[in-house]
């Protein structure tokens, strides 16, 4: 039973701080940035080159962290902001090549091959009837801290209430003295930040390789937008809620009854059954399922 | 202190909407701009607020050249409130949040003390504190927004209709308290109305636009007495 | 009541806690021009967005035209000809004022109309333009019109829609005074031709010339249903709604 | 050359129906589908299940296009309340949903291993002259559904789905029934790129899960971007110019004589980098949309 | 001067496994060019990203085809794409080497297509008698929903259960999640005797790793080409770990490996690259031989060598349909980090 909630917990932890990522931008900028996914890469991806080439762990993630960061601010400032002003489905196309061009500098400075941070092997501890290494747990604390500190951020400062203003009326934020341009700078930092820390908590698990990014398109893009898209922390729940149905279904046992030991639903169906799942909570909340906005006229 | 000389504006790359304005508010005295839809009201006073950019002409506030200046600098450093004619709320974000966002340049304590007289004033947003502002209507919108900009005490305040929408007894309460704050603490009001009457009685001057040039200025209480200023541009001798 | 096109019985709107309309009941005669009035905030809005079909009311009934509308679509309310304008309305970005004012007519607009292309509705739309003096912005995106001009705007849409009742949310906010009288003899015109109208307003002026009839509520429930010529002597409308005795002086 | 130059222009001419058959949903209706490449899907294994079955290609062109139309209709369900970028992840989901269902359903569509040998069109012509025919019948295709999709948005229909992209309170309120149209709009949209899915399959002549990736939704939103969203012409344009860069990249590597490891880097910068050239310096694509058509200026 | 063609997936989700086929096809190159060429001229390859995509590949067939004039191509890996390319290629007359697809679909192509990669049929078969005979009896089974994890899973349990075994479970997992732990727990509820898997390099290595995390480690593991299994992995976490794999050894398939790890410093990557290797060999032979780049020759020459043909990866004995008959394959095991063979 726990080790359930470990492998749910596990999962949501991948998902988590790119989904966060993508719905803090997504509610400035108002285009889902697919680019960030990427971010998500090059922050594992980095971390792992800097300490082969000689970084300690802590110091090599850190700096992954920062320079993707930093990308993701210049990004911001010389493509989306300038796609940005032609559509936001334009934006999302653009932010699709940059993509692209992601994948291809990864694929001249690192090959296709997985890499992985050079840690000891450790010995699984085990919690109750769970399994957890050490570097999941570390991988577990770095997701936790970077929500808390985002969590204050967003909701106990200044700064954060300046966001969410920025976010809903960027006019009238003007007009209150609000450098909304900063704000937005602010947010793609803090995005291009999360979904690195997102990817480096990835890689600390097992292994990376430059595909990571594209392969977690679509299930961020659920988490996001289940919670809510523009709701950062509804995209927490959305996570944790994608992977405790992708987990709750693939583990029930049919076996009983049908009068077999064991029959699974095929796990090929997991992702498929989140997915309709998703399209089952837009029903009956249009908005996602943690925003709880009126829209009247 | 606001002062407009030959200002040129529009949007984008279509024709003028402003043509060679010039106008000034100084402390303590209110200026209504009136006007038929779409002379280019809005678009005077979004263009003092920095929103549009004037192709020509200057425009200083309290004696300092502001033209280029962006909104939110010109915001904290000349403590600009602004009430826009539409979407002058923070939708998702509750009544109190939407004011106390007016007075974040202030000192906590101020600001708090403010918050506290702004909705004694207005007990209908009071009761509605911690609702979301997009739930309100469209007059209690419009009272937030004035709450929002008189929070933290201007000394620029340019107000887009703020009577529109409210009741006639809610209107008469609204002109009460831009005089109020006029009389208390003097800042440089410039305010658009539709409600030509209403607004003039608690004004001191007055410019009436017409296709983005002005048409007459004149103190508040010469265009209400001249008939024939009644009937061109104010809608009529009712009153 | 054989004449009544819209009857509305102890209709009741909540959100959440917060009970906004109390068993409101009125019915509305053909040809009326009832004026609904009230204080800020007390449901007026919400009323309309009940009759109109934005959402459905908790309790009571709406009947159009004898027909129960109870719980029904907006387009199929508008379809049956009630049809409303908003009071913050929002416009297309990238349609033309003319253009929008020609798909506005959705009868007729439907995949069935593939192939029909008829010009015979310009001069209508013409004259529509020119009353609401909006002819000089027709080629401008509809979103680019001033506040005031959106409001016109508005009222032009939902004549095209072959209405037989309007609802007007606040038609004069923020319109220029002299257009106001002008929309005083367009909306009787309008009225001449058989359109029943329901006009939310504040301007009392604009009332006591256009309305027959009043509907005054006050926290979400109907306080008075008089003449206009008598709102001054009701107390409690005044309380409510008129205040101070300059705003008497003007009505008197 | 004069071969592939005529394999290009049918690949082309087919990108061309779905970009056309999207560019009537989102530039037109503003409907955000990143599903097409699902309705694409219906075409061709709507072709391919019938020559699986050995109904005969007829039956497959009835089945594909009744059931893109079909799906098409149930996308615009789903989505009756949706905002648009939340009814755009919900369709890039069903897809996503869809094409699992055609890898793990083998015994209906050949599962992973897809369904091969498929006819191609006109066989009793030599290969030559085939080509050409099938040239001629792709654009004289994309001709009709131009000028049908020009006369969609031209007239009256136009305008109303205008409305009601653009305001569908507005367009409700006028006495629109904004889920029917939207319904039309989809169902009628789906049969072109079902037209282009059912050729597709017979003249690459097998069908695969692959084909169906969500990632070639994205290549069609490309196509409708850079010719410009709404505008009909510039969908075909789109389409061509992307197809024809594509095929024309490997000779630009044999050009510059990349060696053979940075072949795929340099496929992905040429079209990432194209991509983002272009929309940053072609702002609103090559033939943007006229606010107020032909008709309104 | 001889030119031949190549569509790999260079980019795109297979990128890992079409770098080591374009390794495999450079290492073969350096050894003809080295040895003289063909028709005294050095041999020439151009290759063309497919970026995983039918579409993409088939622009880049009909290229090599209709404009770099190729009398043969070879490629690519996955089975939905090296099918259609392929079909294309018959139709223009021209010779297709499959060289990394295993669907048993291919055999029924036609003409001048040849796979000098057993299909799944060969290699399924030979791991179920294995397994079987190693004492197993119910096994579970694991590996990747594409079309060669389908294939290869059929053919082993259909081998496994005709020997009287039986498969407790079969799990097919979705490529390029970051966990499989759900894919794990499925397999172990069946407390099967031992598990049979293959994945490709990232997958196997989260899937080796999750496996020693689950503690389902405890029971044998037996992969299906272990070292294209066992490539990424950490080697504690597959220490011990059985299987089958293409015979390497024998042949000048040592020579190969040797140049491989020389070259690229490393073990093999996947499996693939010896697949390569044997094709461009192959053809590189069946030029010389035909002494000519007419494609017809070329394919007559190619049935003729295929005859008898000792490759890299063994004996290829090419059967009536041009494919790969017999497969020689070695049983390994895992013993402190290296593959050894076992008898
Ligand atoms: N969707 C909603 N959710 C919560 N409360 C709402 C909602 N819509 C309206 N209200 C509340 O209901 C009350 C009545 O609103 P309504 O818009 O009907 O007022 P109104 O009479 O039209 O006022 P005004 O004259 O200012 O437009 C208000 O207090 C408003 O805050
Ligand atoms: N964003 C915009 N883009 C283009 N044109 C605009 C825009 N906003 C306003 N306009 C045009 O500028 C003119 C003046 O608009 P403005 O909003 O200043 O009018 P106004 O005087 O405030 O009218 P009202 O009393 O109706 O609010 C109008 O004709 C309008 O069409
Ligand atoms: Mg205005
Ligand atoms: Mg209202």
């Amino acid at each position: 039973m726990f080790q359930f909630l470990v492998d749910v917990l596990m999962r949501a932890c991948d998902l988590m701080l790119v989904a966060i990522g993508m719905s803090a931008v997504y509610s400035l900028m108002k285009f889902p940035n697919i680019a960030l996914v990427q971010y998500a890469a090059t922050g594992g991806i980095l971390a792992i080159v800097l300490q082969k080439i000689g970084a300690p762990v802590a110091v090599a993630i850190v700096f992954a962290v920062v320079l993707t960061g930093l990308v993701a601010v210049i990004l911001n400032e010389f493509l989306f902001n300038r796609m940005l002003k032609i559509g936001s489905s334009t934006a999302m196309i653009g932010s699709l090549a940059v993509s692209l061009v992601f994948s291809a500098a990864f694929l001249v400075t690192v090959g296709p091959n997985p890499s992985r941070f050079r840690l000891p092997v450790s010995k699984p501890i085990r919690i109750l009837d769970a399994r957890i290494t050490e570097p999941q747990l570390v991988s577990f604390a770095i997701v936790a801290v970077a929500l808390g500190v985002f969590a204050l951020l967003y909701f106990r400062t200044d700064l954060g209430r300046c966001m969410r203003a920025t976010s809903t009326n960027e006019v009238l934020a003007d007009a209150t003295g609000i450098n909304t341009a900063r704000m937005k700078t602010i947010i793609v930092l803090i995005s291009g930040v999360m979904a690195a820390l997102g990817g480096v908590a990835i890689a600390l698990k097992g292994e990376v390789d430059i595909q990571i990014g594209m392969d977690l398109l679509l299930p961020v893009f659920a988490s996001a937008i289940l919670g809510g898209l523009g709701n950062p922390f509804g995209a927490v729940a959305g996570a944790l809620l994608i992977s405790l149905v992708e987990t709750v279904v693939t583990t029930i046992n049919f076996g009983p009854l049908m009068g077999q030991v064991v029959v699974f639903l095929p796990v090929a169906y997991a992702s498929a059954i989140s997915f309709l799942l998703l399209v089952a909570a837009l029903l009956w909340r249009p908005r996602g399922l943690f925003v709880s906005e009126v829209k009247r006229v | 202190m606001i002062e407009v000389t030959e200002v040129r504006a529009g949007y984008g790359d279509g024709p003028d909407i402003l043509n060679g304005i010039s106008l000034t508010a100084e402390p303590g005295r209110i200026v209504t701009i009136l006007g038929p839809n779409g002379c280019g009201k809005s678009t005077l006073l979004k263009c003092i607020a920095g929103f549009v950019r004037p192709r020509a002409g200057h425009i200083r506030m309290s004696g300092e050249a502001v033209t280029d200046v962006p909104t939110y600098l010109k915001v904290r450093n000349h403590r600009v409130g602004f009430v826009p004619q539409t979407d002058n709320v923070f939708a998702s974000m509750t009544v109190a949040e939407n004011i106390m966002l007016g007075g974040r340049l202030m000192e906590r304590r101020d600001r708090e003390r403010r918050f506290d007289t702004l909705l004694g004033q207005y007990p209908s947003l009071a009761s509605k504190k911690n609702r979301r502002a997009s739930a309100l209507s469209g007059g209690e919108r419009q009272l937030l927004s004035l709450a929002r900009a008189l929070i933290s005490e201007p000394s620029i305040l340019l107000l887009d209709e703020p009577s529109a929408g409210l009741s006639p007894r809610m209107m008469h309460d609204v002109f009460e308290a831009i005089a109020d704050v006029r009389r208390r603490e003097g800042p440089s009001i410039l305010m658009v109305e539709q409600n030509a009457f209403e607004a003039l009685h608690v004004s001191d001057s007055a410019y009436v636009l017409s296709f983005g040039s002005v048409a007459i200025e004149g103190a508040a209480s010469d265009l209400l007495a001249d008939p024939a200023m009644r009937s061109l541009y104010l809608g009529g001798d009712k009153h | 009541m054989s004449d009544s096109v819209l009857a509305i019985e102890g209709v009741a709107k909540s959100f959440g806690a917060n009970q906004v309309l109390a068993n409101v009941c009125f019915s509305i005669r053909k040809g009326e021009i009832v004026g609904l009035l009230g204080p800020n905030g007390c449901g007026k809005s919400t009323l309309l967005n009940l009759i109109s079909g934005v959402f459905p009311a908790d309790a009571g009934t709406l009947a159009f035209q004898g027909e129960n509308m109870t719980g029904q679509s907006m387009d199929h309310i508008a379809r049956r000809g009630l049809v409303r304008t908003f009071q913050l309305p929002s416009m297309p970005r990238r349609m033309t004022v003319a253009e929008l004012l020609h798909g506005a007519a959705a009868r007729g607009a439907g995949f069935g109309s593939l192939f029909r292309r008829d010009a015979s509705e310009m001069a209508e739309i013409d004259g529509l333009l020119d009353e609401l003096a909006l002819s000089h912005v027709r080629y401008l995106p509809a979103a680019s019109l001033s506040g005031g001009q959106k409001k016109l705007l508005s009222i032009a849409l939902a004549l095209r829609a072959s209405p037989r009742m309007i609802c007007l949310d606040e038609p004069t906010a923020g319109v220029h005074p002299n257009l106001r009288h002008h929309m005083v003899g367009l909306l009787r015109r309008i009225n001449a031709s058989g359109i029943t109208l329901l006009i939310v307003e504040h301007d009392m002026h604009f009332i006591r010339e256009l309305c027959s009839r009043c509907v005054v509520m006050d926290r979400g429930a109907v306080i008075a249903d008089c003449k206009p010529s008598e709102l001054t002597s009701n107390e409690q409308v005044v309380e409510a709604y008129l205040g101070n005795a300059r705003q008497k002086r003007a009505m008197a | 050359m004069s071969d592939f130059i005529i394999h290009v222009t049918i690949m082309s001419g087919l990108y061309a129906l779905l970009a056309l058959s999207l560019n009537l949903q989102a530039g037109l209706g503003g409907l955000m589908n990143f599903g097409q490449i699902a309705l694409f899907a219906c075409g061709t294994y709507g072709a391919a299940i019938a020559f699986h079955f050995d109904f005969g290609a007829v039956s497959g062109f009835v089945l594909a296009v009744l059931a893109a139309a079909l799906l098409g209709w149930a996308f615009a369900s789903v989505g009756r309340n949706l905002q648009a970028d939340y009814w755009g992840i919900v369709t890039l989901a069903l897809a996503e949903v869809i094409r699992i269902i055609a890898t793990n359903e083998d015994w209906l569509t050949g599962g992973a291993q897809g369904i091969g040998g498929i006819p191609p069109l006109y066989a009793g012509l030599d290969g030559q002259t085939r080509q050409l025919v099938i040239l001629a019948t792709v654009l004289l295709l994309v001709l009709a559904a131009g000028l049908f999709c020009r006369h969609l948005i031209g007239g009256r229909y136009g305008l109303s789905i205008k409305i009601m992209r653009e305001e569908p309170q507005l367009a409700a309120s006028l006495g629109y029934d904004t889920i029917a149209l939207k319904r039309q709009l989809m169902a009628v949209s789906s049969v072109l790129a079902a037209v282009s899915g059912f050729l597709f399959a017979h003249y690459v002549s097998f069908v695969g899960p692959e084909q169906i990736d969500s990632s070639e939704t994205f290549l069609i939103w490309a196509m409708i971007v850079v010719g410009g969203l709404g505008n009909n012409a510039g969908a075909i344009v789109g389409a061509f110019l992307l197809q024809f860069t594509f095929a024309f990249i490997p000779f630009v590597k044999d050009w510059i004589g990349l060696p053979s490891e940075y072949v795929a880097a340099g496929r992905l910068l040429l079209t990432g980098g194209g991509l983002i050239a272009f929309i940053l310096f072609r702002q609103s694509g090559i033939v943007p949309e006229r606010v107020g058509g032909r008709r309104y200026v | 001067e001889a030119v031949i063609g190549a569509v790999l997936p260079l980019s795109g989700s297979s990128a890992t496994q079409g770098d080591d086929q374009r390794r495999g096809m450079e290492l073969a190159l350096e050894k003809i060019n080295a040895d003289g060429g063909v028709l005294g001229h050095p041999l020439k390859i151009i290759t063309e990203d497919s970026g995983g995509r039918t579409a993409t590949a088939l622009d880049a067939a009909k290229k090599l085809v209709t404009v770099d004039k190729i009398p043969v191509v070879l490629g690519e890996f996955s089975s939905g794409i090296t099918i259609p390319i392929a079909q294309y290629l018959l139709q223009q007359d021209r010779v297709h080497i499959n060289i990394g697809s295993s669907s048993t679909q291919i055999r029924s192509l036609g003409k001048g297509a040849f796979s000098v990669i057993g299909l799944d049929d060969v290699s399924g078969a030979f791991a179920a008698q294995d397994v079987f005979s190693g004492g197993a009896k119910n096994v579970a089974v694991i590996a990747p929903n594409n079309a060669y994890g389908q294939g290869i899973a059929n053919a082993f349990a259909a081998k496994f259960k005709s020997l009287g075994g039986a498969i407790t479970s079969t799990v097919l997992y979705t490529e390029g999640q970051t966990t499989y732990r759900r894919e794990l727990q499925q397999l172990a509820a069946g407390e099967p005797d031992l598990y049979v898997y293959t994945a490709y390099g990232k997958e196997s290595a989260t899937i080796n790793r999750e496996s020693f995390e689950l503690g389902l480690n405890d029971k044998k593991w037996y992969g299906l080409y272990l070292t294209m299994c066992t490539a990424d992995s950490d080697p504690q976490y597959v220490e011990g770990q059985i299987g089958m794999d293409l015979n390497y050894i024998g042949g000048n398939g040592g020579d190969y490996q040797k140049a491989y790890e020389a070259k690229y410093k490393g073990g093999f990557t996947s499996t693939f690259n010896g697949f390569a290797y044997d094709g461009v060999m192959l053809v590189a032979a069946a030029i010389n031989k035909a002494k000519s780049l007419d494609p017809q020759k070329i394919e007559d020459a190619i049935a003729e060598i295929g005859k008898s043909y000792e490759g890299a990866t063994g004996p290829i004995l090419l059967d009536a349909d041009g494919q790969r008959s017999t497969q020689p394959y070695l049983r390994l095991k895992i013993e402190s980090g290296k593959a050894v063979a076992t008898q």
